[in-house]
């Protein structure tokens, strides 16, 4: 078990201020927050690359807010990896291993082991410039574990991945978290990464943790207007009435406006529906009429560099979120009537 | 770029004639220096150019020159990577100053340089080191020390700047993977610099291959005791011994030419394992 | 080994040759080694009072001899003459302007120089013998520049920087290839220069410095001298000049400008 | 980083020990050059100090080094700019012979290079270009000229480095805007460069005050004509006037330790508008 | 109109070889092609910013093959930008202007007026390094425009925006290309992008042009194996029977296999599917049954570094992708029987 007692921290003009977590053992622990959160400057603290003004950090029953970075027994991936340029992959992976002065015979078995779990044992000699992004997030993540660590600190591990590796990388973390059963902190920016990972999550804005807890609680409630603004700020729609439509589909009436979305097991009651993935247009969208809607727009606000607009489509009021230039050149006035393309699978189901 | 391969290079004439200008300034200096230093073959004289190289005396100076050189190069390095690291990596009171008073011993001319290392051994502090250490003054020692004075701070600029360049993200993970500040700095900030090492080694070194000023004032100019190249060349010149002297500057550079391109040759064969 | 007995000699370095060969003589005959330290004279005082050591100083030229004993780094006791030195005119190879006198030194665009007065004694005695027959104006507008040092005053001629310099009769032994000496005439030269040797007082050794000024000051000595070209007995010195004095002090006139010719 | 700032730091001794050590080695060096330096102050003499600081001999020479040096710092830098491009962007056969010999200036002893210049104006070329051009034997000229070919190879290899850093699109990207590669080097590789070329102008500039050797050889040391503040160290030096010697030697340090400090406050406070 | 004749040019190891092309007025010309197949290179041979063995560019009537860059009256925006960071953005838009010595008025006119367009006036004295990546691009492409040239040249323009906001530069680049009328090229490896966005495309590969045409006829009919790799190697459907299902979908049985998709004008005969849309699961993959199917497998092949499966489903022979690592921890053979599921928004309908 981690726990952050009270912590605080500055770096240059930035401080995290006054955090509280507790991680417990082999939980998958993900903290979401913005560019510019801290979360990197936090994930550091964990790895003992800070020296902080005040707070401790717990690991079971021992302080080790004193201990430096090679006494915590933690493995480390870094947001840009860091794989070092002057070795390849096996003495990547083997660095720590050697560090420690392991015996031989344990740094050959633990690199065949990781390279077989990881797939990159074809790799063992490549040059580490040769590799792709996925192939060095693997690679990292062999060299972190080599160390058999009690906690695996993971960086924004997929942001620099293409979509396709990041899916594929995203199931294999969960797997290895499964098999090796490591307690593993792992933040990220990105919504839908935290959703499909945690389980349980925390937010952190400005260097300040908003909320703890499970996913789904977070997504649906948030505690605060920032954190709702983090999350999505989602519209929530309650429905009235859901009937399948055959091919694993199923037609949700929720306050008038009619949604299509893919069968859930378990049913559904409600939709989160992140103003992102409402599109907006003053014309008529061409193109099939699924999940399209007409509305009315009744408010428009700033809001950082977005705009924002309530639009009613039937009883319900939507919050649609749009960059400030492309708003601007849209000419969108309160009272006119838009069009509302609603992102299939952005529709999330509880 | 690929410019100026192919035999029907369709040419586009303002470019061309920049890139002629550039390069033409570059052959223009270059012609200088060349220049400047064939012109001392009108002194040249085969006889005494032969008998100086096989002399004891310059043989003993060739030894001299390149054992101290690399004996001061390797120090001034050694004193400089840690300097060089502290400069580039932290933040300490008064780093500003630090900073300024690195580029004094550039802007002092090596012979004050070297009176003052000269009065620094008659301090107490300096007496002490002459008894308890090494003799410097009038010594060997001294042209040692005297070529590290001259050539650390030209070390540390050198290597500030291969630091600055380093990303502080690869020590920090080398410290989770267990090792100590120390250890990260051995295995990891070191092999990622040392390009950057071998290059500032080998000027610094040139540079000391060819001091003087300090050298002479602090070690002094005996014969077969203290007599490097350069100050070969002062003496022969002193003693209005022209053809000698333009002798021992042939040597001096021919000396220093075979030890750059080797030098180059051996860190890019190795840079490329 | 260790054991050896080593003694520092601050020498100018125009007297390379000469002592470099006694020194080794003497080594043979005594088994002291002399380091020689060579440099411009003033350099080496500089760097022994710097340094506050050395066994030995042979300067070039009297004057910091007495600048020496002035500020007591030698031994006034000591002090002994090893050669003299007879002001002269020096000229290129085969004498390319047909310099034969001083005045030919004032001629329009003749280019001249001399040791720097105020470092250089060569290039004091100079002014003196220029400010005594009156051409001293007349030259100085000849003057392209001042030499640091009484060695660097003969390469100027050696590497044809100038047409004459004002120097001693020794050059054209250094470089006999390069430099012909022109005598004066022996009215024209109000002094004779030397060259001394004197024991340091900072010396730990004084009795192992002391036998080395007196073997150079012995005929062995002498021969050395003779056969490198120096004057190396007084009587031999009087047949250039018979009136002149030994050694002695002169001052820079006070109008005398150090500006040269632009 | 940020360490150190806070008053209860939970610090951790390793790492602590490791970062005083280096700074450790940068302050003990910084302690060598002001110590030496300040062990000469056994031989000052304040009213020696205060008569040489109002001689008119030194005023001049202070003008003298200042101006020399500023001029031949800039000469050098302009000749280094085009030589600099020309040989970190452009590809020409025997390129690397041009790299290696670059590097000699910095080896031959700036006595040994006056020489060089000293014999070369004794060559056909040489006599041509004093009688059409400009005299530079004994003359100020030949200070420049002097400062000039010891700090060129200095300033080539500072700006090399900054060239290599420039991405070569921005001029591509200008080039199609409209500018010649004249205009395009003018308008986008200088403003680009800029940073570098402060930093190399000032070292180079440093460099050129303290210039003694091919100065003396070159220029002579003529009192009131060619006297630089270096050469006056060593004609103080050659004059046996120790205390002069040392009084110039802090003149020259207080001149450049301003000059240093005021650049690098002009040339930040520039680069932040 | 710009022709290129037999172009070829070589710098380092790379070559173009032989490149043909013909690009007519007004018209917004895409060339697709992977990551080193000489896009830039041949972009830049058309900016004049290579010198060459072989062929010709003509502009129009003019032979410009040795005209240099500053002549050409070209717009370049480069993959990364290469705003000038010495200046702000207006300065960076009046670079041009000010190379050529325009009057000032011109110059005052021009910035305001595509200030307007690119909706940037907000940012005009902003420094270039505060903008984001969407931002650059606009004020790039201002700087391109400002001297009203007669070709834009575009490389890779929205490689490195993110997701959303390379959306909406899509369409906008569109409506200024409509707007303006400008001979556009642009390079990019996106497949999406140049369907979108091409009048017409050549396919660039390996330094050589494979097809040149409109998209749906390099889509639908690649000419060599080569292309069909490169634009995906589609697995093209020929569907027997398309019904309507109501709420704007249609289902279209294809060779035994039923598939949603939505509603489109004009009818549907032909479905493209890309190996990479096809996702493969050994397991019964949980979640709604929309467009999944089961499949045998009867085909194994490497490709580079992806591993290409032929499934059987129905009738149809499908033809997968998945990368090697992937492919290797699934443990996949030969007559196994496997899972797919369709990625709806990647069907195309012809
Ligand atoms: N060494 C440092 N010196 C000064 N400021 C710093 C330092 N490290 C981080 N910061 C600042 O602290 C803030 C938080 O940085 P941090 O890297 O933790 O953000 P992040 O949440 O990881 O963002 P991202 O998603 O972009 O990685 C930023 O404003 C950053 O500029
Ligand atoms: N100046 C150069 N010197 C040597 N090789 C070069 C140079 N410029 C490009 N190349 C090589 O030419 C090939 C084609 O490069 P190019 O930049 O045109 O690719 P691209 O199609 O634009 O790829 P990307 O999608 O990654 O931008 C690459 O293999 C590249 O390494
Ligand atoms: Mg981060
Ligand atoms: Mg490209």
């Amino acid at each position: 078990m981690i726990e952050i007692k009270n912590l605080s921290v500055r770096v240059g003009d930035f401080s995290l201020r006054d955090i509280n977590l507790t991680i417990n053992d082999r939980e998958y622990f993900v903290v979401l927050g913005p560019t510019g959160a801290g979360k990197t400057v936090l994930i550091e603290c964990l790895a003992g690359l800070h020296h902080f003004r005040h707070g401790e950090i717990w690991l079971d029953d021992a302080d080790i807010t004193a201990v430096p970075p090679e006494q915590r027994q933690i493995g480390y991936v870094p947001q840009d990896y860091a794989l070092f340029p002057f070795l390849n992959v096996a003495e990547n992976i083997t660095f720590g291993l050697k560090a420690r002065h392991a015996p031989p015979e344990t740094i050959n078995d633990q690199v065949t082991t990781l390279a077989h779990l990881l797939h990159i044992s074809p790799l063992l000699n490549r040059n580490v410039r040769t590799l792709s992004g996925g192939e060095k997030q693997r690679v990292a993540l062999a060299r972190a574990l080599a160390t058999s660590p009690r906690i695996l600190l993971l960086d924004e591990p997929l942001s620099s991945l293409d979509v396709r590796t990041a899916k594929y990388l995203r199931l294999e973390l969960r797997r290895l978290h499964e098999e090796l059963g490591v307690t593993t902190v792992h933040v990220t920016h990105d919504l839908i990464e935290t959703e499909e990972m945690a389980d349980r999550m925390a937010v952190l804005n400005t260097g300040h943790v908003e909320q703890i807890g499970t996913p789904a609680e977070v997504f649906f409630n948030p505690r605060n207007e920032t954190v709702a603004d983090l999350v999505g700020t989602p519209n929530i729609l309650t429905c009235d009435q859901v009937k399948p439509i055959g091919h694993g589909l199923v037609e949700a009436v929720c306050g008038g406006m009619s949604i299509v979305l893919p069968l859930q097991d378990g049913g559904i009651r409600k939709i989160a529906l992140f103003p992102r993935d409402i599109y907006i247009s003053t014309t008529k969208p061409p193109g099939p009429e699924l999940n399209r809607f007409k509305g009315v727009v009744t408010d428009i606000q700033p809001f950082s560099s977005l705009m924002r607009l309530k639009v009613r489509v039937g009883k319900n009021q939507l919050l649609a979120e749009l960059p400030q230039d492309i708003f601007e050149e849209m000419d969108i006035k309160t009272d006119q009537e838009v069009f509302l393309i609603l992102k299939l699978r952005r529709l999330r189901i509880h | 770029m690929d410019f100026g391969r192919s035999h029907n290079w369709k040419g586009i004439t303002s470019e061309r004639a920049f890139k002629a200008a550039t390069i033409s300034c570059l052959v223009l200096l270059t012609f200088f220096f060349v220049g400047i230093v064939l012109s001392l073959v009108t002194y040249t004289n085969w006889e005494t150019m032969i008998s100086t190289l096989v002399s004891p005396e310059i043989i003993f100076a060739i030894k001299l020159t390149v054992i101290t050189a690399t004996i001061s190069a390797a120090l001034a390095i050694l004193a400089a990577i840690p300097a060089a690291y502290a400069i580039s990596k932290f933040n300490f009171p008064g780093k500003s100053v630090v900073d300024t008073i690195l580029d004094l011993p550039i802007v002092i001319s090596p012979i004050a340089l070297g009176a003052a290392l000269l009065v620094f051994f008659n301090t107490p502090l300096g007496m002490i080191i002459e008894v308890k250490i090494a003799r410097f003054v009038f010594e060997v020692p001294g042209i040692i020390l005297a070529q590290f004075t001259v050539i650390t701070a030209l070390a540390i600029r050198l290597l500030k700047s291969t630091f600055d360049g380093i990303d502080p993200r690869y020590e920090q993970v080398s410290r989770t993977l267990g090792c100590s500040k120390l250890k990260a700095f051995m295995k990891v900030t070191l092999p990622l610099a040392k390009d950057g090492l071998i290059a500032s080694g080998i000027l610094t070194w040139a540079r000391a291959i060819g001091e003087f000023g300090a050298t002479v004032t602090l070690a002094g100019a005996t014969k077969m005791k203290t007599e490097t190249l350069p100050v070969a060349i002062y003496l022969n010149l002193a003693a209005a011994d022209v053809e000698k002297a333009v002798a021992v500057i042939f040597i001096l550079i021919a000396l220093s030419l075979v030890a750059l391109i080797s030098l180059r040759k051996i860190s890019t064969t190795r840079y490329h394992l | 080994g260790v054991t050896e007995k080593r003694l520092i000699a601050f020498c100018g370095s125009a007297s390379k040759p000469v002592l470099e060969e006694a020194a080794e003589r003497f080594y043979k005959e005594t088994g002291i080694r002399v380091d020689l330290n060579l440099g411009g004279s003033g350099t080496m005082l500089s760097q022994m009072k710097l340094a506050r050591r050395g066994d030995l100083y042979i300067p070039g030229s009297p004057d910091y001899m007495v600048k020496a004993i002035r500020d007591g780094i030698v031994d006034r006791d000591s002090a002994a003459i090893l050669a003299y030195l007879i002001i002269a005119i020096d000229v290129q190879h085969g004498n390319p302007k047909h310099i034969k006198t001083l005045s030919d030194l004032a001629k329009p665009g003749m280019r001249v120089a001399i040791g720097n007065p105020e470092a250089v004694c060569v290039g004091l005695y100079a002014v003196e013998v220029l400010e005594r027959i009156g051409l001293l104006t007349k030259v100085q507008k000849n003057i392209v520049t001042h030499a640091p040092s009484c060695e660097a005053t003969a390469a100027l001629v050696a590497m044809k920087k100038v047409d004459a310099v004002i120097g001693w009769d020794v050059f054209s032994k250094w470089n006999p290839k390069k430099i012909d000496t022109i005598l004066l005439k022996s009215h024209e030269i109000p002094r004779i220069a030397y060259i001394p040797a004197a024991v340091s007082t900072y010396s730990q050794d004084k009795k192992g410095a002391q036998r080395f000024i007196d073997f150079l000051a012995s005929p062995a000595g002498q021969k050395i001298f003779a056969k490198w070209g120096y004057i190396a007995t007084e009587k031999e010195a009087r047949r250039f000049a018979p009136k002149a004095e030994i050694g002695g002090e002169y001052k820079l006139p006070v109008n005398y400008t150090l500006s040269v010719q632009k």
